[in-house]
């Protein structure tokens, strides 16, 4: 140290003045002012850490699954066990994962940045919905661990309401109460949508990711009262003895799976839909290309959404319903198939003559319209009404749904955390191991749930702990690419949590990306631009011409 | 009361009083057929008490677009609802 | 006088008229909501009337169709009540609007009243198939133990949301009780009174569906 | 762990015991091709967009379209319509499974937790293992004593579920002899994937004879051990399971100590009472927990039930 720099330094001249950072993470640290904060960015990290961890716990129950199936004749779990292992995977990911998944994280926190609002609508419901989400689904979560629920996540009376000896009471009240927690988030981005647009944001200068959000918002605010009445009637058939669907009165289960599947076909949509729209955004960007078709996707998400409401009986062609509304169902369920396939092609057609950045991001994009269009394809098999003949309630369904659960779901999910976790962080995750994960994820899956496809075709029913030995070739291969679908999981978890302290700073829009989200700073200050945006600018306004690498 | 008062309150003291002349209806009704086609009647002036509450009780003649359509979408859902299990019910 | 009416604008929006829109608005969603929850009940009261209609009729007979009838006039005139005080809010008259707020609430209570006497009659007349230690009237007809439990869930549940209606109708007018509430505040009023006629609403389809029709 | 190592080599697609089931493979085969057809070439070209419009190459980008109304109506439309055709065949064939032949042989199916019982024509039944001729119309009337089972057989590419209070039907003509497997494919509860057993297509000779057979009908004990997993005695009364119940192998004719102190012989009668009534005599050491069975199983199978309850010498386990 050179003496002239001590002088300086004994001449008390002042630390220059750094203004302590505005943004919405490090305006306020302390605790209440995250558990009670009422901005949608915060609430968005807030279901972002407990879907995480309901994540977590719903894969070590589909973990502990696999490894079960590894052999046969189910030595490595009691029937007990495996059936109360499977339905709290299933409660799990349906209710406390997929469900919330991408609207209320990415969408809370993307939402209101993409359309120019200060926030949501009603902030407060926003928390609220938190709350109510957290309650119920940690009151759920202690009953099925600590007591075990055996029904399968479909609750299928009467085995659920005379039959099953377990926790069904409990787990029940638990879902119904999650489920206003979807509706306070679908309620809320609807009317944000309508309301709390910026200046000059006309419906069609939309990101193609809002109009997702609002048609996933519509179906959860139609169709979870739907299964909130079905599972009262439960409650009440097996709580309060007051039966409506009991067969020994004359009464008909059936009507309990019409009631359930109006929710729970329309709300595999409320999955998809906004992996869709992160789809659109994403390629978009990595394309730097407009969208191909903006209206045609923006349409075909309302179409899902409404058509949606009309397939739920594919799900029951076998239960003794009539053949004819059998047909009706299997009709639908082909016409909900267009709007899906336009997506598709266009986001092709955008690809073409685009200049196509292959990062974590885009690899996620690009793996995922692999897998959802596999998972699409043979679900239109399933919509099939002789062919669900053979495969219904075997593996062949157990791997379609996973493709488009976890093949679309999740993947747009991380792909969609990857792209904007620099605008929510502020930091760069490491690309290389981003890529990695991509790839592994990719392969994982493949080699997980492909082989369940062939179990399907060869008769293996699902839900089964013991299986003939001749299934088992195809099952370890299945239990082997979970292991590697494991580690794709956990990679991204560590290195995007490092990136937090040890990730280059990001800068406002590091992918040149286009949309109000990107023209504000990263992290976004408290209430998202510091100077309110008007917009007189088309979605997607890439240049024309590929910028010059 | 003065006369501005009594200018609003027109409406919903009419709206009262056509409600309660339809449940009259309905009870006369339902207490005069307990069998026969006296439900087709039954279910018209419901669904005209149901509308009159939607329209005049609750003023979405007067809102702006969106929330007109918001008070009357939720009954196309419900026809779903409604068809679509009918359609199982009535050809089993 | 109607200047002394207003909202008090919150920080997200852009102006008062944007926040009355957005909370009519969401009001609006929410009882969207609430039309497709009961409609989950309208449908499996048809699907029992299709599979069973002749026990349905004999359960509508044992019903209480005079208390039903009443409870519906019961509750137009409380709709009417809460018209009035939406009314008496927009012109600012506050003491006025409270009173009427009251005479909605207890009307409501009145409805609740005549429910508790009607599911009294009902435990009389042994017309609770639930309860395991009391015979129940119609044992001979098991089907009709099937409308009997849903006219108990239908009412049970319109009467839950009947008392939060009460709820709300009484923390509005506690607020309502102080100065001033209406010029910051009358939007919650108009809120409170859609709330409180889909209620209504929804009686007016409970009672043919479940008294009435085929009785 | 006898079965660690897997079953070589794999089986990868299912035996077709008849003519429907022919005709489902070939429907999905048939969608099988049409679906690559539409999908292969979007995935092809998009890994060729991707290489060849990478960032960064020299390459032409000019033309470049944001819509094209015919292309995208052209791409709805027609992959639509091309998939009609499956709605159409699929629907044929499910109104055909739906509607039986009115010469059909009538077979009574009655799922309950967690076993088939089959009543042929004749009187004759049997538990989770069904026989039938071949080439002849096999009509099944399917009945559920409790809860939604799904009568499954892979090799007929065919199911249909259990509804309790209604009957609901099957039907199939065998054309193949052989041993088909046969599943509850509807999630039924703890033992869900034992309610599983043989389909035996068989030449209307060896079916005449096996009709006839006084052997195949179950003797009292053997019908008992299947009765003993049907009603789900054996979810409790079985060494290390979860729900602590007494393990019955050898009690036949001892002396059991009783909750309240006192003792009995259990004998017939004791063995009865306990299945109708067992909270009554609670064995000391256990909990009453047992549901009673009083009106829920009928005279025969209680017989048959204490019959092999009887044959279990002490330190015998439950037969596989």
């Amino acid at each position: 140290m050179s003496p002239s720099d001590t002088t300086l330094r004994d001449l008390h001249v002042p630390t220059p003045v750094i203004d302590p950072p505005d943004d919405y993470l490090h305006v306020e640290q302390t605790l209440s002012s995250w558990i009670f904060t009422t901005d949608h960015k915060r609430i968005g990290l807030l279901y972002l850490v407990s879907i995480t961890v309901f994540f977590l716990l719903g894969s070590i129950a589909a973990g502990l699954i696999r490894l079960s199936l590894i052999v046969p004749d189910g030595e490595i779990f009691s029937n007990d066990i495996y059936n109360r292992l499977f339905t709290l995977h299933g409660v799990i990911m349906v209710w406390f994962f997929l469900v919330p998944s991408i609207p209320n994280t990415l969408g809370n926190f993307l939402l209101p940045l993409m359309i120019g609002a200060k926030d949501v609508a009603f902030p407060k419901l926003n928390l609220l919905s938190w709350y109510v989400f957290v309650l119920g689904s940690l009151f759920t979560m202690f009953v099925m661990i600590w007591g075990g629920v055996d029904t399968g996540w479909t609750f299928y009376t009467p085995l659920s309401t005379e039959y099953a000896d377990s926790y069904v009471i409990a787990a029940v009240l638990g879902v119904i109460v999650v489920g206003f927690s979807s509706i306070l988030t679908g309620l809320n981005f609807m009317v944000t949508v309508h309301k709390l647009r910026a200046p000059g944001m006309t419906w069609f200068r939309m990101p193609l990711f809002v109009w997702s959000l609002y048609a996933t918002s519509m179906i959860l605010v139609l169709a979870t009262p739907v299964l909130t009445i079905a599972l009262i009637l439960l409650f009440a058939e097996r709580a309060l003895g007051l039966a409506v669907f009991d067969p020994a009165n004359g009464g008909d289960p059936v009507l309990f799976q019409h009631l359930f599947w109006f929710y729970s076909h329309p709300v595999v949509y409320v999955m998809v839909l906004p992996g869709m729209g992160v789809m659109s955004e994403l390629i978009t960007a990595f394309s730097c290309k407009r969208v191909f078709g903006y209206k045609f996707i923006a349409f075909s998400s309302l179409g899902i959404a409404a058509i949606g409401f009309f397939v739920w009986g594919h799900h029951m062609f076998y239960n003794g319903m009539s053949p004819y509304a059998g047909l009706t169902f299997s009709l639908m369920s082909f016409i909900v198939a267009v709007p899906s396939a336009i997506k598709v092609y266009n986001w092709a057609a955008t690809i073409h003559k685009g200049a196509i950045r292959l990062d974590t991001p885009m690899l996620y994009a690009m793996s995922w319209i692999g897998l959802f269009v596999i998972g699409g394809v043979t679900g239109l098999m399933l919509a099939s009404t002789a062919l669900d003949g053979h495969v219904h309630d075997t593996y062949f369904v157990v791997a379609h749904f996973h493709y488009i659960m976890v093949g679309a779901t999740v993947v747009a999910f991380l792909g969609g955390i990857h792209f904007w976790w620099p605008k929510i962080t502020g930091r760069l995750y490491s690309e290389p191991w981003g890529r990695i994960s991509a790839f592994l994820m990719f392969f994982g899956f493949n080699m997980t749930f492909f082989p369940q496809y062939l179990l399907g075709y060869m008769g293996m029913p699902r839900r089964y702990h013991v299986y003939p030995p001749s299934y088992q070739v195809l099952n370890v291969l299945s239990s082997a690419g979970a292991t590697m679908l494991a580690v794709a999981y956990i990679f991204p978890m560590i290195y995007l949590i490092w990136s937090l302290w040890y990730g280059e700073r990001a800068g406002d829009n590091p992918w040149e990306a286009k949309g109000l989200e990107w023209t504000t700073t990263s992290p976004p200050p408290k209430h998202n631009f510091h100077h309110m945006p008007v917009v007189d600018f088309e979605p997607y306004d890439y240049p024309n011409i590929a910028p010059e690498k | 009361m003065d006369a501005k008062l009594k200018r609003r309150l027109r409406t919903p003291f009419l709206t009262m009083l056509a409600l309660l002349v339809l449940l009259g209806a309905n009870v006369l009704l339902g207490s005069l057929f307990t069998t026969g086609h006296a439900w087709i009647a039954e279910v018209l002036i419901a669904t005209v008490m149901v509308a009159t509450v939607i329209v005049v009780a609750m003023e979405a003649h007067k809102e702006p677009p969106v929330i007109r359509l918001f008070s009357g979408v939720g009954f196309f859902w419900v026809a779903i609802l409604f068809a679509l299990t009918m359609v199982d019910y009535t050809t089993r | 006088m109607s200047g002394t009416v207003g909202i008090k604008v919150e920080e997200h929006f852009h102006s008062a008229e944007q926040q009355r829109e957005t909370a009519r608005l969401g009001m609006w969603t929410f009882l969207l909501t609430e039309l497709l929850l009961f409609s989950g009940l309208f449908i499996t009261a048809l699907v029992i009337r299709v599979q069973h209609p002749t026990s349905v009729t004999a359960v509508a007979l044992h019903l209480k169709f005079w208390i039903g009838a009443t409870n519906t006039a019961v509750l137009i005139l409380s709709s009417f009540s809460m018209s009035v005080a939406i009314e008496l809010s927009r012109l600012g008259r506050q003491r006025l609007m409270l009173r009427f707020m009251l005479l909605t609430a207890a009307l409501g209570a009145v409805f609740m009243m005549l429910k508790g006497y009607e599911y009294y009659r009902d435990y009389v007349e042994h017309m609770m198939p639930f309860l395991p230690y009391r015979s129940y009237e119609l044992a001979a007809d098991p089907a009709s133990r099937l409308f009997t439990n849903l006219y108990f869930i239908t009412t049970g549940l319109h009467a839950i949301h009947l008392t939060i209606g009460i709820g709300i109708m009484l923390v509005m007018a506690w607020l309502a009780s102080r100065t001033g509430f209406l010029q910051q505040h009358q939007n919650r009023i108009e809120i409170t009174g859609l709330y409180w006629h889909f209620i209504d609403l929804v009686w007016m389809v409970v009672f043919p569906t479940l008294y009435l029709l085929n009785r | 762990m006898q079965h660690f190592l897997p079953h070589f080599p794999p089986q990868l697609w299912p035996p077709a015991a008849s003519g429907m089931a022919a005709e489902i493979d070939a429907m999905f085969a048939a969608w099988s091709i049409v679906l690559f057809l539409l999908v292969a070439p979007v995935f092809a070209f998009m890994g060729y967009c991707a290489f060849k419009y990478r960032a960064g190459r020299d390459v032409d980008r000019s033309h470049r379209e944001a819509r094209n109304l015919t292309i995208e109506m052209s791409w709805m439309i027609i992959p639509f319509l091309i998939s009609l055709v499956f709605f159409f065949w699929a629907g044929d064939v499910f109104l055909q499974e739906q509607t039986p032949p009115p010469d059909a042989t009538v077979i009574t199916a009655m799922g309950r937790q967690w076993m088939w019982k089959f009543q042929h024509p004749g009187g004759q039944w049997e538990i989770n293992d069904l026989h039938v001729p071949v080439g002849q119309t096999i009509r099944v009337n399917i009945e559920s004593q409790d809860v939604i089972h799904s009568l499954y057989v892979p090799a007929l590419r065919l199911q249909q579920e259990a509804v309790p209070g209604r009957t609901t039907q099957l039907w199939f003509k065998a054309d193949r002899v052989g041993a088909y497997r046969l599943f509850c494919s509807e999630f039924c509860g703890a033992d869900h994937a034992l309610m599983a057993g043989t389909l035996y297509v068989m030449s209307p000779t060896a079916y005449q004879a096996w009709l006839e057979h006084a052997n195949n009908r179950p003797t009292l004990v053997s019908g008992g051990r299947q009765l003993f997993d049907g009603y789900g005695c054996s979810g409790c009364h079985t060494p290390g399971s979860a729900t602590r119940a007494p393990w019955l192998a050898g009690i036949y004719g001892h002396v059991v100590p009783l909750q309240d102190g006192s003792t009995v012989i259990a004998d017939d009668a004791y063995l009865r009472a306990s299945i109708l009534e067992p909270a009554k005599q609670i064995v000391a050491g256990y909990r009453p927990i047992m549901p009673s069975f009083a009106g829920a199983i009928s005279d025969a199978d209680l017989a048959s039930l204490v019959a092999y309850i009887k044959s279990l010498s002490a330190g015998n386990e439950p037969a596989p």
